[in-house]
């Protein structure tokens, strides 16, 4: 096995229990995002944007589907004959296994992994967010200022302080101080869940950490404050771009949002830094007579004989003539009937919304987004009031019912 | 059909394609958005279960090798078997300049008896369509053929004043007599430059050819020999357009538009592949006005698209006016301009304030790269 | 995920014991054979002359060596996008794990995997033997008959039948009975361990059998035992070429030996069958004036000063001036110095002879091949006897010490 | 150096190395038992980490492509960079005949704009070393050089008689004068056909080039602008060969069959990559005799070989003798035979009892294929 100077362990086991429904078959990195990627593109293609190569996937909850979707890494261009990407389940061991327990302990079970490279350096990565970041630049952070640790860190509105990992700082950047989800904060600068550690500190570190039974096992409440204790030089660098946790509907949908406008934040059109994703193989889309676009992401495959005004569409989405698409996100293969009015809705893969229904009728029901999980059909002329979640399972009491399709889990 | 090879002829350089074959053969031309022409034989066939494909091309293939790359958007990335170019073999001072496609078949005749397939798929790159291949062979077997040559019942409205290669049939489906013309066709019947057979008989032929000096593989090595071999006809029912003009290249993309077509062709047998790019999806902004259009990922719409079909990564801003056209990757229309009735390769820069305009059957072509 | 006719589930966590000091620290399928390949490289390359190009591996004992070994499968032209090679350790749910606990077990515990492919057909193999079959003929032959089982057959002398899995047949090679390992069998058609099951039938098997608390959870002591009960068609396919279970340190030695036959029963040379492995890039390998080589195998890499006969050599081994190596089998970059005698032996990877050393002296210790596990180094004019078995734990009361290299641990 | 991009020029059809460049390029000539020359310019830019290679070749690149392949041996298969095949860009009817290597580069000089490496390294295909090539950019480094030139100081006995690029420099490395001659050399530094510099003033220099007309970038681009640019020389201690005639060919060669060099030229920087093709071990019969050769994989050896270099998959039958020859892929050498100072391409069948002997300063060279 050749020898790396740096690999990435990339933590993709989250279940994003807050994104409700959307959740239920998919880890959180597996959820679809702006029409065509899945939460975890971003990370993939940052990898291999950055010259990282070797990759490991640490997945947990529905482990098969991330794996299926990964495959050997070719639509990321990490198919490497050296290095590579490497989906890495919990696995059995002659004594047993358990699940990963924490962050620090999912490396810690990949130990053996990580050392069949003898890597300098290894980049702890996090498949829950939205951003686009050159890793090659912080790995050189981090070589300049001959570092333990760097934490990538990213200043957020002080109000919003105590729902993040605070670090701080001196003047150079060097981290004095973690604060855990604090009260009265002392910064505002938060860890981005990017670390980058000396292979062998960590190694040792993690060993250590494993005997603790005290310990979550995790990098930020354990593994960073370990080191702040043993007065290691770890530094906090600075990222001033675009960058989201879409752990909740509400930040799902408003990250979509996000992309329609002119110039939005998140530019995905950089030709430079190319956000990579399994390609759905679909004709280019399908705009008819009489159909009106506006503000909105539309991809291949899909077919609008009615009207779409600021939203999503992933592939081979219908939508038929007369209807009205507001403010929404429609997943792979949806179809809309005619007549229809669809407001503020998130929709799962291959729902389908038969003719002259509302979704989403504003006063309806609580404030927020209408969400429906994968798989829902709205039969003739149903009315979804806003702010329901609506799955294969409660389908009913909306009136609703499932697609006679198979269940289509692991068939991404 | 992993017992068949595939073979892509695009080695005929007397396309009337103008500026499209500039700098690139016919297989390379950009269609449909997002495609080059030969996706649709190249997915065919693999589609259809072939496993080795040779694709003889010229020698500016750059395009070429660029886009099919390592075969590997089509699963043909393989260690026996796979996707092979196949450039002509002469030096520069021994090219004499009149080839026929016979003369290209011999010359990789070494790759013909190399590969471990007992029959042969030829295609020509320039056809577009979406056929089940088993099919054909299924016909090859049931008729006990020596040759099956597809075609296409074409009505005398779709008719143009190309030379065409029509086919006399008989009751089962043999064919009698064909001929290359332009006004006297035999029957509704025109091959669609598609035929199945055993690879040493295609060999045979190639050599008996090359002992007689014949260069032509359809008039000399079929149409000669039509009492020699069992030849039949497998009629391809759905839609398939040959491109062999700008008028033909024109007219058969914008049939794209229908959306009967649009599917059929894509969806059929199996879908089409090609390059991948990772392009995002399409942006409209709020003054995007587009109707009856196919738009390829990554385009940026701010102004007016009607019945028209934009590639890749093309732009077109606020104030402007695209129409009845085809806009390749990377196009960029800004603002006061209009373009009606053209063909705009890739690249394409039309400046602020500028009008182009083509007519329906005689549309506007617009070389790669130019900046109006 | 595109529907497969065929996926191959290939049983890959055969711990070998039988083979000592070789299974150390590799599953058996990891095992180096015919100076070139490991066994496995037999069955991988099977599948893909075949045209079956999706493989699960499972793997259990040592995984990470045979995951890193197999990668993405290109070595084999299995790295297909659609299908390809998924290695497959037991990985724990959430409602935790255990070791695969019989060969039907391993498949059972994969059955999503399998379901993801919605599959006419499973091919289940073993990664132990050495053989070249094609499989899409097997296949065939299952589909003429409308088998529900077909089970690989070969003939093995009678004396030797109480070593195997018998199968009973009638005139149309049906299966009218299985014994296990019998006494006093009524035929000499061995099971080769290799199944085609039509997967809805097995899927509902496995399930069946799981439930069963008395079961092994084995494919011979079970499975097929209670398809015959439930008067299954079960059809045996004749095999009739190189077939051989390299389970000891003897047998492996011998199939080593048949190689160098001048016409040997399994052809490595047949174009349109070949038998691929990772490359281990070595340039061509170089005679030296005053070598003598004759009746034998010698890969890249290789450098021959001395005299190598009846031998098979692995990439990378040096043999010294005035060396002899006589029917040995020498495994990666073992390096033999000057006047050195090496007599039936089997030496592990990266081993050192240092000069004027002989290595199974005959009559000194028990008959048998003597075996050095990898690492291990024989000092300055060492005598080894023959048939004993040193590795770099035991090699003290030989005189012989450990490489000092690192431990080539998942060093593949 | 991911920063850096790899050209390798294989446009040169001028060489001497008559029919074993009858039917491939320069860099496709088969070299040390398994591998193509390119291979150690290629494998050398890749064990360096240049990720962008483009090779600029002939049009008669069948061979070149089939070797390269899609660049995955060389971990090359990329999205982003990887590797490019760039055959010349001209057609049938717009060929004049004497493009020189600046036009080559000019036409393709899309590639060099679209590609993102700030840096170039340019290399003919011919060359033969291990080499870090991060060396080279260091030194570009420390001199604050515009352009670094590799070089090898050649003894007068290794000379040969053939035009070399000899190099005058000055106490600080830079060079002072270069040019191309037989006899009177400026100095025993040759240079090995290698540069480094930023890719903006490749670009400028070429420009320049076609702006006056000029065709040869060294000559013209270099020798000319020895005032104009900071031109240092790097030298290249170790083993470095230039393949430009049967001579050098054969000379260097055998030059591998001693141990110092085939270390270091297998070894010494990284391992040097070709094209797999999954051969077996080499078999050695009961009757071998084999002394101070190198074997490649797949050869079946029943007869005596001296002094030689034999390719994949080569079978000499017992009887059969190989001395001071080269013996390229598949070659068979029936009993009774004798081949001694000859190059034997691919593919040569020597049937029993025949006698094919060269001089060892005038070896034979048998074409591919010939049954002799």
């Amino acid at each position: 096995m050749t020898k790396q100077e740096c690999v990435a362990m990339l933590l993709a086991g989250g279940q994003g229990t807050r994104l409700g429904i959307l959740t239920r078959k998919l880890a959180k990195p597996a959820v679809p995002f702006g029409g065509k990627y899945r939460i975890i593109d971003f990370t993939l293609s940052n990898c291999a944007n950055s010259g990282i190569y070797t990759v490991g996937v640490l997945t947990q909850y529905q482990p098969l589907i991330l794996n299926s979707y990964i495959g050997i890494g070719s639509h990321w261009d990490l198919d490497k004959k050296r290095g590579g990407v490497t989906v890495l389940p919990p696995y059995v061991r002659h004594d047993g296994g358990h699940w990963y327990l924490g962050t620090a302990n999912a490396v810690y079970q990949n130990i053996e992994f990580v050392d069949q490279y003898d890597p300098e350096y290894v980049l702890v990565l996090s498949g829950d967010h939205i951003y686009k970041m050159d890793y090659s630049i912080l790995l050189d952070y981090h070589k300049e200022r001959e570092a333990d640790v760097t934490i990538a860190v990213i200043e957020v509105p002080w109000e919003e302080t105590h729902r993040f990992g605070i670090m701080n700082t001196d003047k150079d950047n060097v981290i004095l101080e973690f604060q855990e989800k604090p009260k009265e904060a002392k910064n505002n600068l938060a860890s981005m869940g990017v670390y980058v550690f000396n292979w062998k500190l960590l190694r040792k570190v993690l060993i250590e950490d494993e005997m603790n039974k005290e310990s979550d096992h995790d990098f930020g409440k354990n593994i960073i404050p370990m080191l702040l204790d043993e007065k290691k030089r770890i530094f906090a660098y600075p990222f001033r771009h675009y960058w989201k946790d879409v752990g909740t509907i509400e930040s799902l949908w408003q990250a979509n949002m996000d992309l329609l406008l002119d110039q939005p934040e998140l530019d995905l059109y950089e030709r430079d830094w190319k956000i990579y994703s399994v390609n759905p193989n679909q004709p280019v889309q399908f705009i008819a007579k009489g159909a009106h676009v506006t503000h909105s992401l539309i991809n291949e495959g899909c077919q609008i004989y009615g009207s779409v005004k600021n939203s999503v569409l992933f592939p081979g989405v219908v939508v038929g003539k007369n209807s009205v698409v507001n403010d929404s996100v429609l997943m792979s293969d949806t179809v809309i009937g005619e007549n229809v009015t669809i407001e503020r809705t998130i929709m799962g893969e291959e729902c389908t919304v038969e003719d002259n229904c509302v979704i989403g009728q504003p006063g309806e029901g609580p404030e927020g987004i209408t969400v429906l999980g994968e798989n829902v059909v709205a039969t003739q002329g149903k009315v979804i009031p806003s702010g329901v979640e609506i799955n294969i399972e409660n389908c009913h009491e909306f009136g609703c019912a499932p697609n006679g399709l198979k269940d289509r889990k692991g068939d991404l | 059909m992993r017992d068949v090879l595939g073979i892509i002829n695009d080695t005929d350089i007397r396309q009337k394609l103008k500026d499209l074959t500039r700098v690139r053969s016919t297989a390379a031309v950009p269609f449909g958005g997002r495609y080059r022409i030969i996706d649709f034989v190249l997915s065919n066939m693999t589609n259809s279960g072939i496993k080795n494909i040779g694709i003889l091309t010229q020698s500016y293939n750059r395009s070429l090798l660029d886009h099919v790359d390592s075969g590997r958007e089509w699963d043909l990335l393989s260690k026996r078997d796979g996707l092979f170019v196949l450039p002509p073999i002469f030096r520069y001072d021994q090219f004499t300049g009149n080839l026929g496609d016979v003369d290209h078949y011999y010359n990789h005749m070494d790759y013909l008896t190399r590969s471990r397939q007992q029959y042969i798929l030829i295609s020509n790159s320039n056809v577009i369509y979406n056929m089940d291949y088993r099919e054909v062979q299924q016909c090859y077997e049931e008729k006990k053929a020596d040759i099956v040559i597809v075609y296409k019942n074409i009505q005398p409205e779709e008719q143009n004043n190309h030379r065409v290669l029509s086919l006399l049939l008989d009751n089962n489906g043999q064919i009698r007599d064909m001929a290359a013309s332009k006004e006297n066709r035999l029957s509704p019947a025109v091959a669609m430059e598609t035929a199945f057979m055993k690879k040493s008989l295609f060999m045979e032929i190639v050599d008996d050819c090359i002992a007689r000096g014949y260069r032509d593989f359809t008039k000399d090595g079929l149409i000669k020999n039509l009492d020699k071999y069992n030849i039949f006809g497998y009629e391809h029912k759905g839609f398939a357009a040959k491109i062999d003009s700008i008028d033909t290249y024109y007219r058969h993309s914008m049939d794209l538009l229908k959306p009967e077509i649009w599917k059929e062709l894509f969806f059929k047998h199996g879908n089409i592949f090609t390059k991948v790019k990772d392009e995002p999806p399409v942006k409209y902004l709020a003054s995007a006005d587009v109707s009856n259009s196919l738009l390829a990922n990554g385009c940026h719409i701010a102004g007016t698209v009607e019945n028209s079909i934009l590639g890749r990564g093309v732009t077109v801003h606020a104030g402007a006016v695209v129409r009845n056209a085809i806009v390749m990757q990377k196009g960029q229309i800004h603002r006061g301009s209009t373009v009606e009735n053209a063909i705009l390769d890739k690249d394409v820069v039309v400046t602020p304030g500028k009008q182009l305009r083509g007519e329906r059957d005689y549309p506007l072509v617009i070389e790669k790269q130019a900046v109006i």
